[in-house]
């Protein structure tokens, strides 16, 4: 494959997909398929072979189109209509209004602020093209990147252009990405490896689980010109055994980038090889850690260990070793194609681009969205997550997951970037965001995510082992109003100890759902403790008592 | 996963540099390649460890062997942390003994350490720590778990109850005696050490019966059988001999 | 170290040998795709869970075996992730998702249902062999909170009338 | 309308203790029961420990007899391994509990007893108590500290430490004796002899005075059961088990302990912790028998050493047959320290003694063992089951205090109903109930181990019926 054959794909596949009058795109991302997409577009094919529309009308699966919360969706790429809801007995209606009036009751309003308040660097191609046909992504540009970084840009060259675009990594701490690319170029040694952290194991994210499953060859593309930038020849994807779908779409991916030559050896007819393999996580949290994700590659349990030395200089089977999220590789096909300059144009001063959140909870319009970095809290969950269900009233926003905080109210417009974030006590995290309404405890929702440390924890280093098991100890106490006095002071205690000096970052970061609720929901504590009650009404020894 | 600097992280900067910095105020000199606790260890400041032990590769985790560097806000370990030149160490600032403490305290409430029936009893490295850091009391609950002793072996037997998860049994068996019937199974707060396919130890098919695990122990939870309370006293003369005939150039099985 | 010996498949004891053979055959194919390599004990133990449903002891040691893995290594990965089971699964399997959507959504009432209607917890099989429960971490199903996975099947805004009627109908009786 | 007095706690006893007396409508004592309000669980917990951890767990069981324990669990842990300890080892061993027989008697008459003997039972309560007694008898008291002391530093010289030392251990003793230390041994004899001498006199003075104690602290026939060795001499430690009948006729002899189920039965009670232990040929409740320093005087056939002997003769010539009133403890427990010092100097003299080789090495041979041994309270039976691992899967502890627990409930009712009548209760009255307990110097927290429910309601009522409360 050379950058013209690259050219001449994605030439044929637009002027093939021009032959249509008619793209009807069904989700079939997970979300949706849970609720039937699948049997959908088969019912859609079928009915449109029956009529004999096979010729300008064509069906097609697509990646996640966002709303996760009113699937199945279905989008008409060319009238720019979606529709929400579709059932099987939906199909005779919508093939019959094409080109027509569109079937009002099931439409999804495109213009409201869920859609309009977007922009879409890393979900681009989400929801438009196939992720199971490679020729659909080159026919966005796909590969477009790899080719003008192999055959136009040194390796130096490349981690200067996302330096420049002021890239930070997306899987939560937010390390510029263009340092971390740069200490593994420069880090000595023959082999080098590049991996994707896909073990996305916070509880309410699905971010990198949408994007593999939408958007599969994006990823591919970022991590070959990370290979190059860094000198790298092997890639290891690795990803959730619980993800099926994403794996599937990820092998049949890399099995198509490798027929086209894409990947593997001399790429573009350079001298550059690379070649990715895919690595099944096994259900541990904490293999979410670089070095503990690295031990699960080598087959062995995930325990993290002290740092440094760092995976740039000491990592996969002692090789520097870079690690990037999927968001962050995702990022990267579009930074090279279009330049850090364009890049670093959207987002805050110092949080450029874009950001991909996992808007779950309490919320009208659940699902995936993309918005510029800083963007305010309330503009994303009032604007385009559509408010609180049911009348009720908000409460408290999650980011960040296990290792997040609680952000209430009072910090609604507040930017979403990594520093404001990190200023209220909560992180960026991988994306997810958790809204609450003022039906749920917040104590409650502490011991949720310190019962799941607990049970995510390695056992490795005993501040983490034993401290998660206290902390929940005493937050079940306190839910179960069967707290003493003395129990607020050792949860904060415990949490310092933990923050102080757990060996790696679950250890640290896992007490800062206490903190940020002891922080902002005291009252939920304090009534808990002293009046045996919920405040919120939601735990249940609370209720029984009163 | 072994860490070893001679070895693998810094092989490029041969050879090592000579570095002066302060430890508590004192100026020493040392190796690059030299661990801070082993430099303070030379220089007379003793340094609180349980999962080290000169002889086996280091592993950072019981966390007790933490120290301030000036400008640096993170507690770092000393048994994986390496000087830099002016580097000025602190290793027992009031902060860095209170978790010290604390962190003494969460291992005696995680397993049921009876000092006063235990064979280690007077030569246990965690009774060691406490009275060293002056613990009286422990101001957590006891978790109390239902943990039980196998005694399936002829010469050993292993109590859970007085485990800490240094894993020095799993290192020693692993990168002394090369055989590896220790390891370690599940996670978070429900580890356990275990032989083979978590059998009993007697029917271990690949226990060699060196008994290295056992010398190796900190507390009582590996001992020699026949000795009665108190009488457990371990030997470990062996080890620095054994680690320099047996020297394998690297771990097929890191930890 | 170079004599590897025959394969035990032998050791495996399962009452029909060529169901065994067949069984074993997507353990061998793993294994053989990183040439035995020892790193690949991660992936060639999804390939024993996928065909045998479980970790078999049996099957344990054959692996660590060719693989040149220590036993206790074999059994500490096998504990260490939440994905491999070591006891067999009952007939049907019902994972209820414990992610944070689905727990704001409910999802921590419908396990109390479960255990106070059916008196199934979390992990365990009931004693009839019907049912597995289990509770995953996430299934990134959070727009359709609270969600469970039924034999395989995902369904989203579960509620504790339906998954015990699902689960009542799988063991043989209404509720 | 009964009424229900509650004594508790009960001073100057070992360990946690109450009494309860119910009154009729004429205010006459209708019931009464010893109860013991501690709950251990030690046969519980030594569940799945190993085996060579028992003398050290069950030694921990008690502060003032512990010896008692290590020994009882020692010979269960010989048993189980079918070992006899090399002669050094049993030496020290006998040793070491003479220590024990002489602070724990030294304790209970002293410091605990004296008071009630020497002050008067109806003395002021303020006085009543080892500070009275150093006013008072300022002799006595001086040499009542210095036999406790003596005692203790026999355990410490031989074992290593006063209390816990872990020194008995399966198969012998984990050191052996430091010949200086024999030295010293020795050279404290001669004190130790004077002053229980000495003591012996004054009491057998106060006996006139305490007529009615005598009369009525558990005067009743029962049987007794002790240990004696092969001449039917006293013996504490490697004897064999005699009972006797109130007659004073022997009804089993030279039972070795490993057997003692043919003859002892327990049976529960509901309101108690204790267990109540019953001589099996005459069930329960009719088979009460006591144990204990008096016990052991009435079973034996003297002590074996010149001056106790004449002690002894002496002790057996106030009654014929055995002694029933259980106030004799007292002079029981004096006869027996001079015994213990008599023995201990025959001990020391033993060339044996500083032999090197003080311990047999073996693994469990035998799935089971019963040690048993008398301790200054009386017999002390400990009974394990190990696997073939030689951990525990079953233990039984049977204690001195266990044996006399339905002796002590009866005495109870015998003293309040000599002593209280009408509405009108003394201190004086009370305490006496109190002391008929201090007697039996029981203690409690050993005897604390039944697995049960928990037994106590104890009902304060008014005449007109209603209940006030209910613990």
């Amino acid at each position: 494959m050379n950058i013209e054959d690259l050219h001449q794909i994605a030439r044929i596949e637009k002027s093939k997909q021009e032959g249509f009058q008619h793209q009807i795109h069904v989700c079939v991302a997970a979300g949706c398929l849970s609720c039937g997409s699948g049997q959908l577009k088969e019912a859609l094919e079928k009915e449109i072979a029956r009529r004999g529309l096979d010729t300008w009308c064509r069906v097609k699966g697509v990646g996640c189109l966002g709303l996760c919360t009113a699937g199945p969706l279905l989008s008409l790429e060319t009238a720019g209509i979606f529709y929400q809801g579709v059932k099987v007995s939906d199909v005779s209606d919508i093939l019959e209004a094409l080109g027509g009036a569109p079937v009002e009751r099931l439409i999804c309003p495109v213009n409201s602020a869920f859609f309009r308040r977007q922009v879409r660097i890393v979900l681009e191609n989400c929801g438009r093209i196939d992720p199971e046909r490679i020729e659909e992504y080159m026919a966005e540009s796909g590969y477009g990147g790899l080719a003008l970084a192999v055959s136009q840009m040194s390796p130096t060259e490349v981690i200067e252009e996302v330096s420049r675009s002021g890239l930070r990594g997306r899987g939560g701490a937010g390390f510029p990405t263009g340092l971390k690319w740069t200490s593994v170029a420069k880090a000595s040694g023959l082999t080098k490896f590049v991996i994707c952290n896909a073990d996305e194991g916070d509880p309410g994210a699905f971010m990198d689980r949408s994007v593999l499953e939408s958007d599969p060859h994006r990823v591919i593309e970022g991590m070959a010109i990370a290979g190059y930038a860094t000198g790298a020849s092997q890639g290891y994807i690795y990803v959730r055994a619980e993800y099926p779908l994403a794996v599937k779409r990820v092998r049949l991916a890399l099995f198509q980038a490798e027929r086209m030559g894409v990947l593997g050896n001399n790429i573009f007819n350079t001298s550059f090889s690379f070649n990715i393999k895919v690595r099944l996580g096994a259900g541990a949290f904490v293999c979410g850690e670089e070095t503990a994700l690295i031990a699960s590659i080598e087959g062995r349990m995930g325990r993290p260990r002290p740092r440094p030395p760092f995976p740039a200089e000491f990592g996969l089977w002692e090789h520097p070793t870079l690690i990037n999220n999927v968001e962050t590789f995702a990022n990267v096909p579009p930074l090279i194609r279009k330049g850090g300059r364009w890049f670093a144009g959207l987002g805050t001063e110092k949080s450029k681009g874009t950001k991909v959140f996992a808007l779950a909870g309490k919320i009208m319009n659940t699902g995936l969205i993309e918005v510029p970095m800083g963007t305010s809290l309330r503009d994303i969950v009032f604007d385009i997550g559509g408010g609180i269900p049911r009348g009720k009233e908000f409460k408290a926003v999650q980011t960040g997951g296990p290792s997040g905080g609680c952000i209430p109210g009072q910090f609604l417009d507040m930017p979403v970037d990594y520093d404001s974030l990190a200023k209220v006590g909560s992180i960026m995290g991988s994306g997810g965001m958790i809204v609450m309404d003022e039906s749920s405890c917040m104590v409650d929702v502490a011991r949720f995510f310190m019962e799941f440390c607990m049970s995510e924890s390695c056992g490795k280093c005993a501040p983490c082992r034993v401290g998660t098991r206290q902390i929940y100890d005493i937050l079940c106490r306190i839910t179960g109003n069967l707290s003493g006095p003395d129990d607020l002071a050792m949860l904060e205690d415990l949490c310092d100890l933990m923050k102080s000096t757990s060996l790696c970052g679950l250890g640290q970061s896992a007490p800062n759902p206490v903190l940020t609720t002891l922080r902002y929901f005291r009252d939920d504590y304090l009534s808990h403790i002293h009046d045996k009650r919920c405040l919120a009404g939601a735990c249940k020894a609370a209720r029984e008592v009163a | 996963m072994k860490i070893h600097p001679r070895k693998n992280v810094r092989s490029d900067l041969n050879p090592s540099r000579l570095l002066t910095f302060r430890i508590d105020e004192r100026v020493v000199s040392a190796h690059e390649d030299e661990s801070i606790l082993s430099v303070a260890r030379q220089n007379g400041i003793s340094i609180p460890t349980l999962c080290h032990l000169d002889g086996l590769s280091e592993r950072g985790a019981c966390r007790l062997c933490i120290v301030e560097v000036k400008g640096v806000a993170r507690l770092l370990p000393s048994c994986v942390t390496f000087p830099r030149q002016d580097m000025e160490i602190i290793t027992a600032s009031e902060r860095v003994v209170s978790y010290r403490k604390k962190i003494l305290e969460l291992l005696f409430t995680e397993r049921n350490h009876v000092c006063a029936v235990c064979v280690s009893n007077g030569h246990c490295e965690l009774q060691n720590l406490a009275v060293e850091l002056g613990i009286s009391h422990v101001r957590y609950p006891y978790l109390y778990p239902r943990l039980a002793v196998d005694a399936s072996h002829s010469r050993f037997s292993v109590d859970h109850n007085r485990c800490v998860l240094c894993l020095r049994c799993v290192r020693v068996c692993d990168e002394i005696e090369g055989a590896h019937t220790w390891d370690i199974m599940g996670r978070g707060i429900t580890s356990r050490v275990i032989t083979d396919l978590n059998q009993p130890w007697g029917s271990s098919e690949t226990c060699t019966g060196c008994g290295k695990c056992v010398q190796v122990c900190p507390t009582g939870a590996l001992s020699e059988k026949g000795k009665s309370v108190a009488e457990m006293i371990k030997r470990r003369q062996f080890l620095p001999y054994l680690q320099m005939m047996r020297g394998r150039q690297d771990e097929s099985w890191p930890k | 170290m170079k004599d590897q010996g025959a394969p035990p498949e032998a050791s495996v004891q399962v009452s029909s040998k060529s169901v065994e053979d067949r069984r074993l055959r997507l353990v061998n194919r793993t294994m053989q795709l990183y040439r035995n390599e020892a790193h690949a004990l991660i992936e060639t133990l999804h390939a024993v869970q996928e065909s045998f449903g479980y970790l078999e002891e049996d099957v344990l040691k054959y692996v660590a075996r060719t693989l040149r893995v220590p036993l206790s290594r074999v059994y500490a990965v096998a504990t260490f992730y939440h994905s491999f089971s070591l006891k067999p699964p009952g007939e049907h399997t019902c994972v209820i998702c414990m992610g944070t959507a689905c727990y704001i959504g409910g999802s921590g009432a419908i396990l109390d249902a479960l255990r106070e209607g059916e008196g199934i917890v979390s992990g365990e099989t009931t004693s009839d062999g019907k049912v597995s429960l289990l509770v995953a971490r996430c299934l990134g199903s959070c727009g359709l909170a609270p969600a469970g996975v039924f034999d395989g099947e995902v369904t989203g805004k579960l509620d504790s009338e339906h998954v015990l009627e699902r689960i009542g109908r799988w063991r043989g009786h209404e509720h | 309308m009964a009424e229900t007095i509650t004594i508790e706690p009960i001073t100057r006893i070992e360990g946690h203790g109450k009494i309860t007396i119910i009154l009729d409508d004429d205010g006459q004592v209708s019931d009464a029961r010893f109860h013991v309000t501690q709950f251990r669980g030690f046969e519980k917990l030594c569940e799945g420990r190993p085996y060579y951890e028992m003398p050290a767990i069950t030694e921990r069981i008690c502060g003032i007899c512990p010896v008692s324990h290590a020994l009882a669990s020692g010979k269960a842990c010989d048993a189980i391994l079918g070992v006899h300890p090399p002669e050094a080892a049993s030496l020290l061993r006998r040793l070491l509990n003479c220590g024990e027989f002489i602070q724990s008697h030294a304790l209970s008459f002293f410091y605990l007893s004296s008071p009630d003997l020497f002050l008067g039972m109806d003395a002021d309560p303020a006085k009543r108590n080892i500070t009275g007694i150093i006013e008072a008898y300022p002799e006595m008291a001086r040499d009542g500290i210095r036999l406790r002391k003596i005692g203790q530093q026999i355990i410490e010289m031989i074992s290593g430490k006063r209390i816990h030392a872990s020194w008995v251990v399966p198969g012998g003793v984990n050191a052996p004796l430091d010949a200086g230390h024999r030295q010293t041994m020795l050279q404290m004899i001669p004190e130790a002899l004077e002053i229980i001498i000495r003591t012996l006199a004054l009491f057998k003075k106060t006996l006139d005075q305490h007529r009615e104690e005598i009369r009525t602290f558990a005067n009743f026939p029962t049987y007794f059961m002790g240990m004696v060795d092969e001449e039917g001499n006293l013996e504490h430690v490697s004897g064999r088990l005699r009972i006797i009948d109130a007659k004073g006729h022997i009804v089993a002899d030279a039972i070795d302990p490993a057997d003692y189920r043919e003859y002892i039965a327990e049976a529960v009670e509901p309101w108690s912790y204790l267990k109540f232990p019953y001589y099996k040929p005459l069930g329960f409740p009719a088979g009460i028998y006591r144990v204990g320093p008096a016990a052991r005087l009435n079973v034996c056939n003297g002590c074996g050493t010149a001056l106790a002997d004449q002690e002894w003769a002496e002790f057996r010539e106030i009654e014929r047959g055995p002694l029933m009133s259980s106030f004799f403890n007292h002079y029981a427990r004096l006869i027996e320290i001079l015994f213990c010092i008599e023995t201990m100097q025959g001990l020391l003299a033993e060339p044996a003694i500083l032999a090197a080789r003080v311990r047999a090495v073996a693994q469990p041979n035998f799935p089971e063992g019963v040690g048993c041994v008398e301790a200054p309270r009386g017999t002390l039976i400990h009974h394990y089951r190990v696997d073939e691992d030689g951990l525990m899967t079953w233990a039984n502890l049977i204690v001195a205090t266990g044996h006399n627990t339905m002796a002590m409930s009866r005495g109870v009712l015998q003293v309040a109903k000599r002593f209280i009548t009408g509405a009108k209760i003394t201190e004086g009255a009370l305490n006496r109930v109190e002391a008929l307990i201090r007697a039996f110097d029981p203690c409690l927290s050993c005897s604390t181990h039944a697995l049960g429910q928990a037994p106590f309601t104890i009902r304060f009522m008014k005449t007109d019926g209603t209940i006030l409360g209910e613990t």
